[in-house]
């Protein structure tokens, strides 16, 4: 090899090379990052349920079908007859509410596709967020916008343990909100 | 302070002229091994083989394959490596604290040293890596910014460990390659290879032999050597702390800092001494590593194998001393309880025979000595196994007493250790020059000026 | 060559495991690659899927767990239990608190059971011998073959044989009645295995038409047992620990009741009496006739002894006994006359029970009987004659069905009675069963049971206390439970909800007019049900005149040549009907700390005179029945006599039990020795082969000087004598040192939690560690995997002995982690995977752990626990990884995989879940409703726990306690475990 | 040849005395442009040049004092500010512990720097295009030669009187070293199409793996292995049961412990009879009702029980709450109705607490009160 281009390669182009190695690294990183925690998820379920229709256009409430909310670690996805409130009368000619009512006859297993998720090590609690009147928004994001749910934010330990350690900050117009606990046992067992 | 180096004796014997010590130094790279290389080179590869194949079947199945138990959580992992990371620490010994002490018999065995050290520190390496029980997640070990917000533990000297054993690692590698650069010089200057030549061209960086580098090259060499001095005494004063920093009677002892340093030297001395005593004969550098040379490692064997023993005593001095009764059932267990027999082992092979060497003729005769060597080595092995498993095995609640025997995936994965050290040790010989050539032209015989025509030298 | 190790790593039965590709393991690498595809084929992860409740019943929130009380029958003594379920799938069971026999705990087996249920290898569907091969076949089908077959029966006149175990339903009684009235020719065989019924028999020889009591041992200042487990296998002994126990508090020292036991092996009782008299069966006759000699010279004329045979110095010195104690134990029930109890073991001549009853009746103990609750004896149980008279009418083809309601007498009864052999004469051989056994082996019908968490039942086994039996979930399988198997056959047709209607029609006829009406019936119905048991007001039962009759025959002297060996029923598996469940399987012994085996205990002198060493196998020789059995040598037990543990070494059984120990049932015979379950004139030799016996605590022997008393030189374990405390209340702390430190401590301003064992009552029975391993998902890792040290318990039993072989001084001590406040572990993990949480808890989080082992090696105390494999799936092919051992881990907490480090949590779940119900309702947390599972199962309530910080605490209490001591303090690790130095009831200030 | 540049003149000495002398000479001469060659560092030469002791050592101060600093200073913000945790009750940041770290960090960094540092700054490094390589002059002060140049920039440089220094010196092999000229020449350019495509190829196989690594491989096994566990979490798909659900329905006729069965099934009057409502009348109670009835009851009986509510049209319009015959009902009625439904409306048992259902009644009491103000309400 002619030498001057051996000096060159070990000068210039080595140099340029972990470069751009450590900047693709870098790029793909941050680009891929939304698709590893999730955000942007958008399942398609098995019926096709509108949370814009739901809760935005009629206003109903996040918890009369997530009942959970309120009383334990769970927000629950409702019971198909929790569904059949209303749908045992109202709009029953749609073929979707018709999937609905033959699932709910037949008692065959309505397998929603999971959105959101924390490993199975993970024990997050619904109940102590809601009822520091922290809003569902704030992790889920505008549901009642959604036609389809998708992901929103991200679900790390490190954006739990952000925000539990400023929650203060993060919330002032919820009063007397201390920071969440940052030990291991609070989440982990 | 000026030595006056000529009352010497000759370090190289036989006075050869400079070319001729090229010629005899790139003598492995320049020729095709023979037979007797393939040979050793298989049986060293079958050998790391057979410790890969117990590594994938741990990794599969889990380490339980392994004989750990309850009480003895840490095995023969633990065991080799402290046991390599001591083999590791002849070769900077030789080539940075020597240095310092200006003892010129070094020259013909700083690089083979250092060779060992880094292959040593390498095997070595890989048993923190493995011994976990979840090996994937190594990671979690290093200092990195991550989406847990999670850092390592400062306080364990586990993560001392890591950052004492991966700088240890990179300071070695970078000292030995800083005296590589003028030997791939030389050997790029030789080579009538194309191939060869780009290679050494690329890893020699365009080294001219200038004096106005050498100039600084020998500053960069005494700093590095002023580092490496201390990193030395640190890496095993860390992997002591291993021990030492916990609370485990047998464990818990001051005395483990010196007492783990000497007997690295010691292991490492013997290793390195039998390693060369068959690279000498096999690549005819009798003359370079003089007999002389193998001696005065004899004789730091028994200063340190002296330490050693001494460290034995005052173990149990101290335990006795000290009134506490864990203490003293730890010693005394070690020399009768379930492990007697791997105490004597230890205590013969290190204390006893290494004596010896007060005999001239025995420290000189090449046989006897590698029959020494190998049973410091046999001996150190032990040292380490002893520590970690007699006291492991009978700690503070009676209730969890438990007796640890090895699997032969344990000796299987020991076996490879050995496997990869010789590998690498043998593609060593053949590729890179092990013996220093610019050092040892430059303590050969006329190689530096009269010291009345330059008047004093510069130091 | 490599082939060769790992063939060749010792253990055999890893070959299998060791082949890549077994059947189980197959299937996990299917799933494996199968995720593998799914993850790389879309952009996302797939998060798995989500199934609400189509119809969410109303008591259920998904998340919550939900109790309901029903009743375990996994014994006679019918405990009443509450059932945790999540999302309608039990997890774990608990002693019912209403139930006022056992009054919220349950034994071990009970903890136990659920296990059973989920057994993946449960009998699935009903199955019939077709062309000599075992096929599935419908229920459908197989009703209207034994219907008609029955009816055959009755046609014929042939017997209609039912085997059941012990009835204590009193809807079930009343069913085999109706039964038997369609089916006239049915006989019905209610017994129970490995027990005799020598106390039964010797008490109506006593009593006239008074049915059995139970005792209050509660009002029990003295205890004398004679070769009887109360504190382990005998009687209720959930009960008796519970009351025992509640007399032995340091708070209150003049009640504090003593304990002797005389025994030849050493039981759970031995261990924990003050005084213990090594005595071989055949001298506790002899003890109580000195006692009523010595005691009553006037009464015992009755029984026209020589007197002067019977005094304590010539009983002392024939036994070697010292003669101090046993005049200590004179004095002491003369005393405490009509305040103590002396009980004789079940497995004892009739004989001493007689003599026995009279000594109670002399001593005005009587009074200490419950009368209030006898024991219901609803059909007597089958004596082994009439067992021997089925098998000749089987023999002789008289015997049209035997039906097999979820026994095993192929593997119970002694074998020369020939069961086995007679079965092959029954026509229709049917066994209902959970699981496969010797019995179904040789049936030709055999039907899938359901458990008794998938049952309805209703028992009465002490007379006024009702409980029912409520179903928590669906059958899992197509499986029927066996009264309503019996019912549909009666009725000629099954329906899901008739014997539920069964029952409930009986209540309101039997049970509802017994209550005073307040509600209607329906309501009482469900408050019965929603509390599990109802109490009714008994009338006291009057004491009829003790039959002096009785004492006529007792003069016996037993027979005492070569070598006694004592039979009892397993510990952990009872009859061996839970000898397939690897979670008692894996409970170490509490005496003997050894699992995975029964074996022979024999005196150390006994060994070293036969040659014999630890885990040697002898062979056992009782007239022409053999049995090659290992030897284990058990300090204190009696010389030249052997106990053997009944219910092990099953043949016919699923893959986790199989091979566990020895069937030594095979050594009794129906004639019986001294009993049913004592033989003398045992032979023993030694077999010339070495058994792998596995214990979790090495077994040191006391002859070994270096480590002899370590525990005591160590001040591993404190304790002392009432008189020592009395005198001196500090005693324990006198050698305390000042614990200097150079940092100055965390604060906890808030909840700081922390538990104290009372060692005076922890008995060492080992039911806290089932509960642990239940409510933690904790697995089961085998016998070889026990043998390296592997066992995964998060809370251990530690026993220590001390003084001599023969008269060993014996220590319990329940550790589990210390949740130090400086904690070794913490400072040497390099990940942080296990650190200090604001309220005091030592966190080891799973998720981080990479498993270097370096907190568990500097541990003192050795707590924690590694997942060197994944022992699901490692033991017996994966056998605990299957689908339906799912449904039994708590959801609550993480179930490990391999390479992680774990250890007990003091229950961090419930504490999180109540801090976060208190959080989310807005309620004030003061952490004092959370029982951890080892404290909520500790028959003895040895264990409290609670916040520190608040003064009011049981635990800060303890801490206060002068007999509190922390273990191994001198290395200033500060746990939050507080031990309460056991006090021991001897009559001296030492104890030796 | 005529076109060469010339770079130097070399000449060759035999003897470690002689290129000592050489080296004194030529720096004695005033050249300052010059260069000894030797194989090995030969005694006294640096100090025969005229060189200073090496300033290296300063570089290595630097670095080393930064080391230092920089795990002094990390270990300590880490273990105070970014995850403090309390390790075996020692304070989040004891020094003793961090000294080993500190110790290694500061050797890493000085040996690297200073080795760094040399060979780029000092050295220039790499540097095989140099005019002197390949040639015999390096090939001989490579092995067994001293070589001592001088470079035709220095300002005395004069091509025969240096030649005439070097052989009044008694070198042997004088020889001008010209520059390669095809060395000279090459001006290689950054961004050839070549290098280009190795890049791009670098880039694409970086990413990829990246992507796979982070995005596929750490969700696999055994990365996922806690992840997915072994056991039914709420409301999740179970492989067991043939109809897929995780959940299992409580056998009929069972009573789990706090939920008696409703006993008026069916027989509402008696339920408005014997039902009184256990919840007071105050002002917490009410405000815990009126958030129920909103999630709850507000979708069809209207924010206050008109009846005609946001979602009118898709049912008939539930009637009015405030119509005499309600107002009538008794409390127990009201609760029978929201237990078991009526008509269209659903048993409303399972989504509200048995609790939360009195609280409602307490709500819907007090919209009727203030719909249907009596006189004495006013006031």
């Amino acid at each position: 090899m002619n030498k001057k281009l051996l000096d060159y390669t070990l000068k210039i182009r080595l140099p340029i090379t972990v470069f751009v190695i450590i900047i693709a690294m870098s790029i793909t990183y941050y680009v891929s990052r939304n698709e590893r925690d999730g955000i942007g998820n958008t399942p398609t379920q098995p019926i096709l349920f509108s949370h814009k229709l739901h809760a935005g256009d009629m206003k109903i409430d996040c918890q009369y079908c997530h009942t959970g909310v309120t009383k334990g670690r769970h927000a629950l996805i409702p019971s198909v007859g929790t569904c059949m409130n209303c749908h045992s009368v109202a709009r029953k000619d749609k073929p979707e509410i018709q999937k609905l009512t033959k699932i709910f006859l037949s008692g065959e297993a309505l397998q929603w596709q999971r959105v959101h998720r924390t490993a199975d090590y993970v024990y997050f609690n619904h109940s102590s967020h809601v009822s520091k009147n922290i809003d569902c928004k704030y992790c889920h994001g505008d549901v009642a916008a959604m036609e389809k749910i998708s992901q929103v934010h991200s679900f790390t330990m490190g954006s739990c343990v952000d925000c539990h350690r400023t929650a203060h900050k993060s919330f002032p117009e919820i009063a007397g909100l201390k920071k969440g606990p940052d030990h291991c046992w609070a989440c982990h067992r | 302070m000026s030595i006056d180096y000529s009352l010497e004796p000759s370090i190289i014997e036989g006075k050869p002229g400079l070319a001729s010590i090229d010629s005899t130094i790139a003598a492995p790279m320049e020729t095709r091994p023979n037979k007797n290389f393939y040979m050793a080179l298989s049986v060293t590869l079958t050998m790391l083989g057979i410790g890969a194949v117990c590594l994938g079947y741990s990794f599969y199945y889990g380490m339980g394959l392994w004989g750990n138990n309850n009480p003895v959580g840490w095995g023969f992992d633990i065991v080799n490596f402290v046991f390599w990371i001591g083999i590791g620490h002849a070769g900077t010994l030789i080539s940075a604290i020597l240095f310092l002490f200006r003892q010129k018999w070094r020259t013909g065995i700083s690089r083979f040293a250092e060779g060992m050290t880094i292959f040593a520190v390498m095997t070595a390496g890989i048993f923190p890596l493995i011994h976990v029980g979840r090996p994937w997640l190594d990671g979690y070990l290093m200092p990195y910014p991550n989406q847990h917000g999670l850092w390592v533990n400062f306080t364990s000297p586990l993560v001392w460990d890591v950052f004492a054993v991966s700088t240890y690692f990179i300071v070695s590698a970078i000292f030995w390659y800083i005296g590589l650069i003028p030997d791939l010089a030389t050997l790029r200057d030789r080579t009538v290879d194309k191939i060869r030549k780009t290679i050494y061209s690329i890893f020699s960086l365009g080294w001219r032999h200038s004096n106005r580098h050498w100039h600084h090259y020998e500053m960069s060499y005494i700093i590095l050597a002023g580092f490496a001095t201390p990193l030395v005494l640190s890496v095993h004063t860390i992997v002591s702390f291993d021990f030492a920093v916990s609370i485990l009677p047998g464990w818990h002892s001051t005395i483990f800092p010196p007492y783990f340093v000497a007997g690295a030297v010691f292991s490492g001395f013997a290793m390195v001494q039998n390693a060369l005593i068959f690279v000498r004969k096999i690549f005819n550098y009798e003359h370079i590593i003089t007999l002389d040379t193998l001696e005065k490692m004899n004789k730091i064997m028994i200063a340190t194998g002296s330490m050693v023993g001494y460290a034995y005593a005052m173990e149990f001095f101290i335990a006795w001393y000290s009134g506490s009764p864990l203490e003293t059932f730890v010693f005394v267990n070690r020399a009768f309880g379930d492990y007697a027999w791997a105490y004597w082992i230890m205590v013969s092979c290190n204390v006893i025979f290494p004596q010896l060497f007060w005999f001239k003729k025995i420290r000189r005769s090449i046989p006897l000595m590698f029959v020494v060597g190998v049973f410091v080595n046999i001996g150190m092995w032990f040292e380490r196994f002893v520590i970690v498993v007699t006291s492991l095995s009978r700690d503070f609640l009676p209730s969890s007493w438990a007796y640890y025997k090895p699997t032969l995936y344990d000796i299987g994965i020991l076996i490879g250790s050995f496997g990869l050290f010789f590998s690498l040790l043998l593609i060593f010989t053949r590729t890179l020059p092990v013996v220093s050539i610019a050092e040892v032209k430059a303590v050969s015989d006329g190689a530096q000026p009269t010291h009345h025509a330059g008047g004093s030298h510069a130091e | 060559m490599i082939g060769e190790h790992i063939h060749d790593n010792e253990e055999k039965p890893n070959l299998e495991e060791m082949s890549p590709l077994s059947r189980r393991n197959f299937i996990a690498i299917l799933g494996a690659s199968a995720a593998f595809t799914a993850v790389s084929c879309t952009d996302y992860p797939d998060k798995g899927k989500i199934v609400p409740y189509n119809k969410k019943p109303e008591e259920i929130t998904p998340g919550k767990a939900n109790f309901y009380a029903s009743t375990c029958n996994a014994c006679p003594h019918s405990c009443g239990v509450l059932v945790k379920t999540r999302e309608g799938r039990p997890i774990k069971i608990d002693g019912n608190p209403e139930h006022p026999v056992n009054q919220g705990k349950i034994c071990a087996k009970g903890q136990s059971n659920i296990l059973n249920m989920y057994d993946p290898e449960r009998l699935k569907v009903p199955q019939v011998i077709r062309d000599e091969k075992l096929v599935n076949s419908t229920w459908k089908e197989v009703d209207s073959t034994i219907i008609t077959a029955l009816n055959q029966a009755v046609k014929d006149g042939k017997e209609i044989a039912v085997l059941c175990n012990t009835i204590t339903s009193p809807s079930f009684a009343k069913l085999i009645s109706e039964f038997k009235e369609k089916f006239p020719t049915t006989k019905i065989y209610p017994y129970e295995a490995f027990v005799t019924d020598n106390r039964n028999t010797a008490w109506k020889a006593c009593y006239d038409n008074i049915p059995q009591f139970a005792f209050k041992w509660d009002k029990a200042k003295v205890i004398l047992s004679l070769d009887a487990d109360i504190l382990g296998t005998e009687g209720n002994h959930v009960e008796q620990i519970r009351q025992i126990t509640s007399k032995r508090s340091a708070d209150e020292l003049k009640s504090f009741s003593r304990i002797y036991s005389a025994e030849a092996g050493m039981s759970i009782t031995g261990m924990n009496a003050d005084y213990r008299f090594r005595l071989a069966p055949q001298q506790q006759l002899d003890l109580v006739l000195t006692l009523l000699v010595e005691l009553f010279p006037r009464e015992a004329a009755e029984l026209s002894l020589n007197t002067v045979d019977y005094s304590f110095t010539k009983f002392a010195s024939v036994n070697g006994l010292s003669s101090e104690n046993i005049k200590q134990l004179f004095s002491d029930l003369r005393q405490h006359a009509g305040e103590s109890i002396v009980y004789a073991g079940d497995k004892l001549p009739g004989e001493v029970h007689i003599a026995v009853n009279y000594l109670n009746e002399l001593l005005g103990n009587t009074r200490l009987y419950d009368t209030e609750s006898p024991v219901v004896e609803y059909i007597s149980n089958a004596t082994v004659q009439d067992f021997e008279q089925l098998s000749t009418n089987m023999k002789n083809g008289k015997v049209g069905i035997l039906l097999n309601l979820n026994t095993n007498p192929v593997f119970h009864l002694p074998e020369d009675i020939g069961f086995a052999g007679s079965m092959s004469k029954v026509r229709y051989a049917i066994s209902l069963l959970e699981n496969l056994n010797e019995t179904s082996k040789l049936s030709n019908i055999i039907l899938s049971g359901s458990h008794f968490l998938e049952s309805w039942g209703d028992y009465a086994r002490r007379a006024g206390i009702y409980s029912l039996q409520q179903p928590q979930i669906s059958p899992l399988y197509d499986t029927r439970q066996k009264e309503a198997v019996l019912l549909s056959w009666i009725r000629g047709a099954y329906n899901e909800q008739d014997w539920h209607d069964y029952i409930m029609s009986n209540w309101e006829k039997e049970v509802y007019p017994k209550v005073a009406p307040a509600a209607d019936f329906k309501t009482f119905w469900n408050t019965s049900l929603h509390d599990g048991v109802t109490a009714i007001a008994q009338n006291k039962v009057v004491f009829s005149e003790f039959k002096k009759d009785s004492l006529k025959n007792i003069r016996v002297k037993y027979p005492t040549q070569d070598f006694t060996v004592i039979f009892s029923e397993s510990f952990s598996l009872g009859d061996g009907h839970f000898a397939n469940n690897g979670w008692l399987l894996e409970l170490p012994h509490p005496v003997s700390k050894v699992v995975w085996d029964n074996y022979a205990s024999i005196a150390p002198a006994t060994a070293t005179e036969l040659g014999l060493t630890f885990g040697d196998m002898v062979e056992i020789s009782i007239n022409n029945r053999k049995q090659k059995i290992p030897v284990f040598l058990q300090p204190g037990m009696a010389e030249k006599v052997a106990t053997i543990e009944l219910g092990w070494g099953r043949k016919e059984i699923c893959e986790v039990g199989l091979g566990a120990g020895f069937p030594a049932q095979s050594l009794l015979s129906k004639a019986g020795g001294l009993t049913q379950l004592i033989y003398s004139g045992a032979k023993i030799g030694k077999a010339g082969e070495k058994y792998k016996l596995v214990t979790t605590q090495e077994n040191h022997l006391l002859d070994e000087l270096f480590v002899k008393d370590l525990h005591l030189r160590r001040h591993i374990i404190r304790e002392g004598t009432i008189e020592k405390y009395q005198k001196e209340p500090n005693f324990i702390k006198v050698e305390k040192e000042k614990q200097l430190s150079m940092l100055k401590p965390h604060e906890y301003t808030g909840e700081k939690w922390a538990m104290a064992i009372d060692l005076s009552k922890c008995i060492g029975c080992g039911i806290c560690v089932t509960a642990c391993n239940v409510e933690n998902n904790v697995a089961v890792v085998g016998k070889t995997e026990v043998s390296k040290g592997r066992e995964m318990h998060w809370i251990r039993i530690d026993r220590y002995y001390s003084g001599s072989n023969e008269e060993p001084i014996v220590s319990n001590q329940p550790v589990m982690c210390q949740q130090c406040d400086n904690a070794p572990c913490e400072n040497v993990c390099p990940v942080v995977a296990t650190n200090h949480s604001p309220d005091g808890l030592n966190q080891m989080v799973y998720n981080r752990c990479v498993g270097t082992r370096y907190c568990s090696n500097n541990c003192p105390y050795k707590v924690r626990r590694y997942n060197f494999f994944d022992f699901r799936d490692r033991l017996a092919d994966g056998y605990y990884q299957q689908d339906s051992l799912s449904l039994l881990h708590n959801p609550e907490v993480t179930v490990r995989p391999r390479g992680v480090m774990e250890k007990c949590t003091f229950c961090v779940h419930k504490i999180t879940e109540a801090r976060q119900t208190a959080s989310a309702e807005g309620t004030k947390f003061d952490g004092s409703n959370i029982v951890t599972a080892c404290q909520e199962a500790c028959p003895a309530g040895a264990i409290s726990f609670g916040n520190v910080n608040d003064p009011e605490s049981a635990v800060s209490k303890a801490r206060e306690n002068n007999l509190g001591y922390s273990l191994l303090e001198e290395l200033n690790t500060n746990p939050n475990v507080t031990y309460i130095a056991k006090l021991r009831n001897i009559n001296s200030e030492d104890i030796t | 040849m005529q076109n060469k540049v010339l770079y130097s003149v070399t000449g060759i000495f035999q003897t470690p005395d002689s290129i000592k002398h050489a080296a004194k000479s030529i720096a004695d001469a005033g050249y300052k442009r010059y260069d000894i060659n030797t194989p090995y560092p030969v005694h006294g030469i640096p100090k025969a040049m005229g060189m200073t002791i090496s300033k290296l050592g300063y570089f290595t101060l630097v670095f080393g004092l930064s080391g230092i600093a920089l795990a002094l200073g990390f270990t300590w913000i880490i273990t105070n500010i970014i995850y403090p945790l309390v390790q075996g009750g020692k304070p989040f940041f004891a020094l003793p512990p961090f000294i080993p770290i500190t110790f290694e960090v500061t050797v890493l960094l000085s040996s690297c720097g200073t080795v760094i540092i040399m060979l780029l700054l000092y050295f220039k490094f790499p540097n095989n295009s140099h005019p002197l390589h390949d040639t015999n002059y390096m090939k001989k002060v490579s092995s067994d030669k001293y070589g001592a140049y001088i470079m035709a920039d220095d300002p005395n440089f004069d091509q025969s009187k240096v030649r005439s220094l070097l052989e009044s010196l008694g070198a042997i092999d004088i020889e001008d070293i010209y520059y390669d000229e095809e060395t000279v020449s090459l001006r290689p350019k950054v961004f050839e199409p070549k290098f280009l495509g190795f890049l791009l190829v670098a880039i694409l196989i970086t990413a990829g793996a990246t992507y796979f690594t982070l995005n596929k491989l750490l969700f696999m096994p055994p990365f996922d292995w806690m992840s997915f566990q072994s056991r039914v979490n709420a409301q999740s798909l179970s492989t067991f049961f043939p109809d897929k659900h995780g959940m299992r329905m409580p056998p009929s006729g069972t009573i789990a412990r706090g939920f008696m069965p409703f006993p008026y099934e069916g027989d509402p009057d008696k339920a408005g009879k014997m039902l009184v409502n256990p919840m007071t009348n105050t002002q917490e109670n009410i405000e815990q009702g009126r958030k129920q009835y909103d999630i709850f009851c507000s979708p069809c009986h209207d924010w206050h029980g008109t009846g005609n509510s946001r979602l009118r049209g898709q049912f008939p319009n539930p009637p009015s709450l405030h119509s005499q015959k309600v107002r009538n009902w008794s409390d127990g009625m009201i609760y029978y109705i929201i237990t078991m439904g009526q008509n269209t409306m659903p048993s409303y048992a399972y989504q509200v607490s048995r609790e939360d259902r009195w609280a409602i009644i307490l709500y819907v009491r007090t919209l009727q009160r203030a719909m249907n103000a009596k006189p004495e309400d006013i006031k």
